[in-house]
């Protein structure tokens, strides 16, 4: 029995030695995760994820406070990246952040603006310009439509527009094909 | 595929004239229930039934089953392989085309595994069997031990591995020329069948070439060596479904490899397996599981044996100096 | 290393011979249709950014006048196709698959075609940049139907000059036959711009490759070639779907394959196709734009024929020329490979357009039903990319893009050689077309992402910047108080503490206010709509005096806020 | 010298320890998604694996047999292979953080991985000496690996199968393995040659 004892204390002293000198000689620095995660959000900044911007969201996920699916801009595709990337299983987009929509900008009214300024310190990208008493507008090729300008506005001026297709945005649909009805995999 | 089942009938018919009717039996046997099973699973998943049953390809599969099965088998054996081929192997996967594993060969490694004895049983050469005969023994009991025989492969493995050392392969040749004509004459049905595919273009040479020439190669090398404990190259083609699997087996476009390089490595793979199943395993044959093996590998194979894409190739470089 | 094209052909793997149809479109002599009376000129013709409309509603231009100022060098300027009015300049249907609308320049002709001043270019005295702003310019652009600017493929070898320049006369995709009635009937205005290119690109040999299914082209190109005294070789290359590809057609005389994403210059070839040599000619040596084009109408009409068209014609009135017939249920812009179905004939024919192909049922009956894909292998042994059409099915069918790009998606010329192979009819190109502009449209997002990124973090740096500012000031501000008012430090502090709760207040305050107002005065802006002057006038006037109200109430001093 | 290679043919083909002896599993499903992460997670346990038999037989022979103590060998081998695991994560975390990203969570996984455990104690079982208990060991990594390997790029292909609903993901990967340990049935009877 004692010699049971002995053996596996020896054991464990020894063991745990050299974990202990491992920790500290090959202790990490930084999370290079978070980055790559961040790489895949949609940098809308629009906190649906109940986190303030995609950093601290891609954080949360990192450690793994967060689930991959609390992002609607970053949409199914989205999701379906960060499970690649962290090896998890896809889920569908969590109900309660909100549902995917199509891409649109906000645009401001200019004949309801009252020039309070209120909208330019809530854009969390500066895509809206103008100063104090001064008309406000967006610059559409900035906004990333996260809508965090709607409600700060004191007049319900700014509405989104959903982004209509051009002969630049135009994507080739997806082939008709009859015999399976478009599936899209997991 | 309609030309694949074309190719199949000389060899069939070698194989009811020298082995009984029986094999038309389990023919049409594995063809209904392979039929009824993939269109239920096209039922199941809402797909044009018509169109994918009137492709032919679960046919293919089923009478591949059915001539690698001993031809006197009870009728539950093809059944039930079947099954597994057109359910599990095939339409869990997507259905046709989508199939990483040959279908056939699942149906076939699955039997052998679970019913090692009853897959060994088949019928002697020349044994005047008519169709009541062969009914009675799918169907009925199992009482056939007079009139069934191990395949040459199954008993020359016996013989060589066990009690009767001295066996050799002339000596046994000798004692069973029927067998031996036999085997050799529905052999030559495949081959036609198979040629005649290459002829229409439906399989590429690729595959049916790297297979027999690698058995031919492992079987001429490893018998000049030691004649007593291995087969010589004619022996090893005419055996087993060698034949069957060089032109219809390996040659599953769905399964295997598709770039040249691939299907070169994929059929070397499965003949080198065969063989060494054949010599060194517990199984009589080895072609399903070689097949199987080399499915496995195929993604990777594939994915490694890319061609070089137009202006990357290794021969030529930026010119301008 | 001057290469001997006529003596050695390269070939490249892959490739097919379909059906060729094009006896139907050569028994006449290019046509040149009526004067339209309507031209819609669309700003977007070439590869690159849209031109700029440099003319006005209602302004009379002339013919080759530019109407579109490239913007920025990778563009190609528009010029008016004939003398007349601009009409309108709005959002007008472009003959693109999509069926989307583009701006367009409308032009009323007056029927008198008055061209402007033309002069020939001197381009041996020209700088590089010259020559490249003078075909930028004069709208100069690949007419084999990549449209790409040429100008930008002609200074690429200005300096270091190239080894060999190919012209492309192969002209590989059915129905067309453009290119082969244009060597037909103007070889010698095409040898004269090959002249002018080789000279501008420095090329030590030219060779024209022309595909042997055109000996009267050859024919005509070799007459023109000898009589010019230019040492030029015609070549005849053999007929095989897609020789007529600039990458396929290098290779085919060169042996060179050019990688994607690269350069053909930077293997010392560079390929222009015939038309583009004409058009070359026509703006180096006539001081001519662009403004017209051969187009071939083929397929279900009963009288097929090349036509010289202006750009800007509508479709549909070189169609009706040709006689189509009762059963057309479509239209195609290009050939049967590689061309792309409109969903009208109501569009202009622009500098891409080759060919206006009409189908029927009959000429092109319906594909079979799409079968499962067997990995049969036949779109590999097909395809002249040497790539795995399958692979790349397999993965763009299940949107798997990543994969998709792996198996080197971009380098498919979408030459549709797969499809036209495939024993399951599946429309590969499709696929591979939807794989790429969804891989495209990602890379947009991702670069929209991107900017959004660095946009958030520089806010969030400004914001931190601007707090420890503010810290900062206020702490200067705290300690200089405390410096000259000593004794009374503490009723300072709670003053200014006061003042400060104050000033929130009164900012609150002014916000309401204003809420107030904007509520009023969305009252009142309302009916502007239904145009009542005096309404507006009115509105006007309250928003003015209240922003000079608000501009008052700010004007008072405000303490600044505390933290 | 034949012996050697017989019992790494062995360990990797015939008695291969995913598929074969079932051992493994949980690894083996959820790092196969991807060859890259495949590659790493084969390449660690290789790493793990190895030297677990190695510090296990020397445990055994030499502390537990000599004092009678082969009742603690289950314990003091999961001890030992805990600490080995430990130690290699944080090299890895340290010399490669891609790798160790990859593998995330599953590195530790390696930790209760029942392959780890269970080839050191079959090599008790088969009286293995040192060298032969070394090669076991990497012969079974190797033959995991291979496992992961083949299934990794097998699960990037079948990724895009039009596969029944009901069946995707994790489903159609276990009949797929199943599928595959019915093909490596085929060598059974090979080993007993050597």
């Amino acid at each position: 029995m004692l010699e049971a004892i002995l053996v596996m204390s020896l054991g464990a002293v020894v063991l745990g030695a050299a974990l202990g000198y491992a920790a500290v000689k090959f202790r990490v620095e930084g999370d290079p995760l978070v980055e790559k995660i961040d790489a895949i959000l949609p940098q809308t900044q629009c906190g649906q994820c109940s986190y303030p911007g995609c950093k601290p969201y891609a954080t949360a996920i990192a450690r793994g406070e967060a689930e991959i699916n609390q992002c609607p801009p970053g949409g199914e595709e989205g999701i379906r990246k960060l499970a690649d990337l962290l090896g998890r299983e896809f889920k569908p987009l969590s109900a309660e952040h909100g549902v995917e929509k199509p891409k649109a900008v906000a645009v401001i009214d200019e004949q309801t603006c009252i020039g309070c300024t209120l909208c330019i310190q809530a854009c969390p990208v500066d895509a809206i310009v103008g100063a104090a008493k001064q008309m406000h507008t967006i610059i559409a090729d900035q906004c990333t439509g996260c809508e965090l300008c709607l409600p700060p506005c004191p007049v319900d001026c700014i509405t989104m527009e959903v982004l209509h297709e051009t002969v630049d945005t135009w994507k080739w649909k997806y082939p008709v094909f009859p015999l399976h009805p478009a599936q899209v995999q997991s | 595929m309609l030309r694949v089942l074309a190719a199949l009938t000389p060899g069939i018919a070698a194989y009811a004239w020298f082995f009984g009717p029986g094999v038309l039996i389990q023919l049409g046997l594995a063809s209904l229930t392979a039929l009824l099973a993939e269109a239920l699973m096209l039922k199941l998943r809402d797909r044009p039934i018509w169109r994918s049953v009137g492709d032919g390809s679960a046919l293919v599969t089923a009478w591949l089953i059915a001539l690698s099965f001993p031809s006197t088998g009870p009728w539950w054996l093809v059944v039930v392989a079947t099954l597994a081929a057109i359910l599990v192997a095939k339409h869990l996967y997507g259905g046709l085309g989508q199939n990483p594993f040959n279908p056939a060969m699942v149906g076939f490694a699955l039997m052998i595994v679970a019913y090692p004895l009853m897959m060994s049983r088949w019928p002697g050469a020349g044994a005047a069997m008519d169709i009541g005969q062969a009914g009675a023994l799918i169907f009925g009991s199992h009482s056939v031990d007079t009139v069934t025989m191990a395949t040459p492969l199954d008993t020359l493995r016996t013989a060589m591995h066990g009690v009767e050392t001295k066996l050799s392969v002339e000596t046994f040749l000798q004692s069973r020329p029927d067998l031996h004509a036999a085997w050799k004459w529905i052999a030559a049905g495949y081959l036609a069948g198979g040629l005649w595919l290459l002829q229409q273009r439906i399989i590429s040479w690729h595959m049916p070439t790297a297979f027999l020439v690698t058995l031919i190669a492992l079987a001429g090398v490893s018998s000049a060596i030691d004649p007593s404990a291995f087969n010589g190259p004619l022996f090893e083609l005419i055996s087993g479904g060698a034949m069957l699997a060089a032109f219809f087996i390996v040659t599953d476009p769905v399964s295997g490899c598709t770039t040249p390089r691939g299907k070169l490595i994929f059929a070397t793979g499965v003949a080198l397996i065969t063989w060494i199943i054949r010599h060194f395993g517990g199984y009589p044959d080895g072609i399903a599981f070689a097949v199987l093996l080399m499915n496995v590998a195929a993604p990777l194979i594939d994915m490694y044996t890319q061609p070089k894409v137009f202006g990357l190739k290794d021969d030529q470089g930026s010119r301008h100096d | 290393m001057i290469r001997q094209p006529q003596q050695q052909l390269f070939r490249f793997n892959g490739g097919v011979t379909p059906e060729y149809h094009k006896d139907q479109s050569t028994r006449v002599p290019i046509g040149v249709p009526p004067a339209p009376t309507e031209l819609v000129i669309p700003l977007h013709q070439s590869i690159g950014g849209t031109p700029r409309p440099i003319v006005s509603v209602g302004e009379r231009v002339l013919c080759g006048q530019r109407i579109g100022e490239a913007d920025g060098d990778v563009s190609a300027a528009v010029h008016a196709s004939t003398s007349g009015t601009v009409v309108a300049i709005e959002m007008r249907q472009l003959p693109h698959p999509s069926g989307l609308s583009s701006l367009c320049v409308v032009l009323q002709a007056d029927g008198h075609n008055d061209w402007i001043a033309c002069s020939a270019f001197d381009y041996e005295q020209a700088t590089a940049q010259e020559i490249r702003d003078y075909l930028r310019d004069s709208g100069v652009v690949g007419l084999g139907g990549a449209v790409f600017p040429s100008h930008l493929k002609l200074n690429a070898g200005h300096q270091i000059g190239i080894d060999t320049l190919i012209i492309n006369g192969a002209e590989c995709e059915p129905y067309i036959t453009c290119d082969d009635m244009l060597m037909r009937e103007r070889a010698t205005e095409i040898v004269r711009g090959v002249a002018l290119m080789r000279r501008v690109l420095n090329a030590k040999a030219v060779c024209i490759g022309i595909e042997d299914n055109k000996p009267q082209a050859i024919a005509a190109m070799q007459t023109a070639v000898s009589e010019s005294k230019e040492d030029f070789a015609v070549t005849t290359v053999p007929t095989r779907y897609p020789a007529g590809g600039a990458k396929q057609l290098i290779r085919v005389i060169t042996g060179i394959e050019v990688p994607h994403g690269r350069r053909s210059v930077e293997y010392g070839v560079q390929c222009f196709n015939v038309a583009t040599a004409l058009a070359i000619y026509q703006a180096i040596a006539l001081g001519r734009p662009l403004i017209s084009r051969i187009v071939t109408v083929a397929g279900n009409v009963s009288n097929a024929r090349n036509f010289e068209v202006l750009i800007g014609t509508l479709m549909k009135d070189i169609v009706a020329l040709c006689d189509p017939l009762a059963d057309t249920d479509r239209v195609i812009m290009g050939g049967p490979m590689m061309g792309v179905e409109l969903a009208s004939q109501d569009v202009p024919v622009v500098k891409a357009t080759n060919c206006i192909l009409l189908g029927s049922q009959k000429i092109f009956p319906p594909a079979p039903p799409e079968m499962p894909c067997i990995r049969c292998g036949e779109c590999a042994i097909a395809c002249p990319a040497d790539l795995q059409p399958l692979e790349l099915y397999w993965f763009a069918r299940a949107k798997l893009f990543g994969k998709a790009q792996e198996y080197h998606l971009f380098d498919c010329i979408e030459c549709g050689c797969c499809s036209y192979v495939c024993p399951s009819n599946i429309p590969l190109v499709d696929y591979y077309r939807f794989a790429k502009s969804e891989i495209w449209a990602r890379e947009k997002e991702k670069a929209l992402a991107d900017e959004a990124r660095e946009r958030f973090e520089f806010r969030q740096f400004r914001d931190e910047r601007e707090e420890h500012e503010k810290v900062a000031r206020l702490a200067a501000r705290a300690a200089a108080a405390a410096e000259a008012k000593a004794q009374s430090a503490a009723d300072l502090a709670a003053a200014s503490a006061g003042g400060d709760s104050g000033g929130d207040d009164a900012t609150k305050a002014l916000i309401a206010a204003a809420l107030e107002r904007a509520r009023q005065q969305g009252g009142e802006i309302a009916p502007k709509n239904t145009g009542h002057v005096s309404a507006e006038q009115l509105a006007e006037i309250a928003q003015i005096e209240s922003r000079r109200a608000e501009i008052r109430e700010q004007a008072k001093p405000q303490l600044p806020p505390d933290s | 010298m034949t012996g050697y290679f017989f019992v790494v043919l062995g360990a990797v083909l015939v008695n291969n320890v995913v598929f074969v002896r079932i051992l493994g599993l949980c690894p083996f499903m959820g790092v196969s998604k991807k060859l890259e992460t495949a590659l790493g997670m084969g390449a660690a346990t290789t790493f793990v694996l190895t030297m677990a038999c190695g510090s296990s037989f020397v445990i055994d022979r030499w502390l537990l047999q000599p004092n009678g103590l082969e009742y603690l060998r289950t314990l003091s081998f999961i001890v030992t292979i805990a600490a080995i695991v430990q130690l290699t994560e944080l090299v890895i975390q340290k010399v490669s953080p891609l790798l160790h990203q990859v593998l995330g969570i599953y590195l530790p996984l390696i930790t209760t991985n029942c392959a780890v455990l269970g080839v050191p104690l079959l090599n008790v079982t088969l009286k293995y000496n040192f060298v032969e208990s070394l090669l076991f060991g990497f012969g079974s990594a190797v033959g995991f690996s291979l496992a992961l390997i083949l299934f990794a790029a097998m699960r990037e292909r079948l990724e895009g199968a039009d596969v029944p609903v009901h069946f995707r993901g994790t489903a159609i990967a276990m009949v797929t393995a199943g599928l595959i340990s019915l093909a490596f049935m085929g060598f059974t009877g090979l080993d007993k040659y050597k």
